[in-house]
């Protein structure tokens, strides 16, 4: 499936762009998301980041899920 | 879901009329109200101008429904009200404006620190502290 | 010795001018707001309309300035600003206006619970209760 | 000497006045100030308040005090 894929902050400044679409084939699955990130943009583990999948906080998808956003979340600074 | 964002800073004036929109309700005996300023901090010798604040709105969103709901449901407050910034606010300006209302001061005084300490550590709001020199820093909280 | 007493209300404009004033000091990173509102409790079957205040003025002022330097001597603050009603103050109007502010949230947290506790207990001001069929009632802090 | 009293909120009330000038002889020295008034205005003994001389909280005066004010003051209502 294709997966929309949104960056935030420093993490989006690192990657050059605020979103994207990622095809993730299910054979993946259960799919480490931080491992799949950081294989595809190495620079990403020296980063701090929160991984949320449709606005909850994870790390990993399982099969037959329907995935309407991936988003990489870094540090906090409200308030 | 309520929207919790405005657009650059938060003014006096926006927070006096709250405070007026509260004095219909003749069972609130005390209000606390917090307010979040920009600081100047000096970072890599260079003055802190502005932050310029991004979020994932969505989520952030739902973030504060679920914490204003849990407070609701922890302390007996009458209101309730947050508002955080979004894009640029230069130092010295509010980006944050927590009023929570009660009848008695203790409820008002134990609901404030468990919202604003709730707010910095779950919602997602990220912060480009704008430089003298037009570089910038990410900030953290702690 | 400061004036610390307002006659009547205190208004939601005034208060955020007392904020717009701070927009200025840039070291500030957090306010704290504690309100006091007339509350209309029914008290022998009648509404409270209103609270007349009174008070040893200059003993108050006295008191208000030793909580203060109290205050400032404890927590880490950069500004204080205390304001009290003298006279009559509707239900549903503000009577205590207490204002700290600070480099970080956590000191002026404590510092608003200190000094409020403190206000309630040890200044002499005192409160006619005003009920709706023009008896009264006089008010004790506890 | 000739001490001004000054009553506040319901102990005026009570009293029907807000201030009064008050002889208090040398002799009397020391001088537990709650059994003064409450001899002179029994009702007081059902009420609660504090006394302060000279601005300062005190049950007592001793001789030789210069006093410019005696205050009963009832329970507090601030805030």
């Amino acid at each position: 499936m294709n997966v929309q894929v949104n960056y935030f902050g420093k993490i989006a400044e690192s990657l050059n762009m605020s979103n994207e679409i990622i095809p993730i084939s299910d054979n993946l699955m259960p799919l480490n998301l931080r491992n799949f990130f950081e294989d595809r943009y190495p620079h990403l583990k020296e980063s701090s980041y929160k991984i949320a999948v449709n606005q909850e906080f994870t790390e990993e998808i399982k099969s037959n899920v329907q995935i309407s956003e991936i988003a990489l979340l870094p540090p906090f600074a409200g308030g | 879901m309520k929207n919790c964002f405005k657009n650059g800073p938060i003014k006096p004036e926006f927070i006096a009329e709250s405070i007026a929109h509260h004095q219909v309700k003749k069972n609130i005996g005390a209000h606390q109200i917090f307010l979040g300023q920009v600081r100047s901090d000096i970072i890599n010798d260079q003055e802190v101008v502005a932050i310029d604040y991004s979020a994932h709105e969505e989520m952030a969103n739902r973030a504060f429904h679920e914490i204003r709901e849990a407070t609701f449901k922890e302390f007996d407050l009458t209101c309730m009200h947050v508002y955080h910034s979004i894009g640029e606010v230069k130092a010295g300006e509010i980006c944050l404006f927590v009023f929570v209302s009660s009848k008695h001061r203790k409820m008002v005084q134990k609901a404030i620190e468990y919202l604003v300490e709730r707010i910095k550590e779950e919602v997602p709001v990220f912060g480009k502290e704008l430089l003298e020199d037009n570089t910038h820093v990410w900030k953290e909280n702690k």
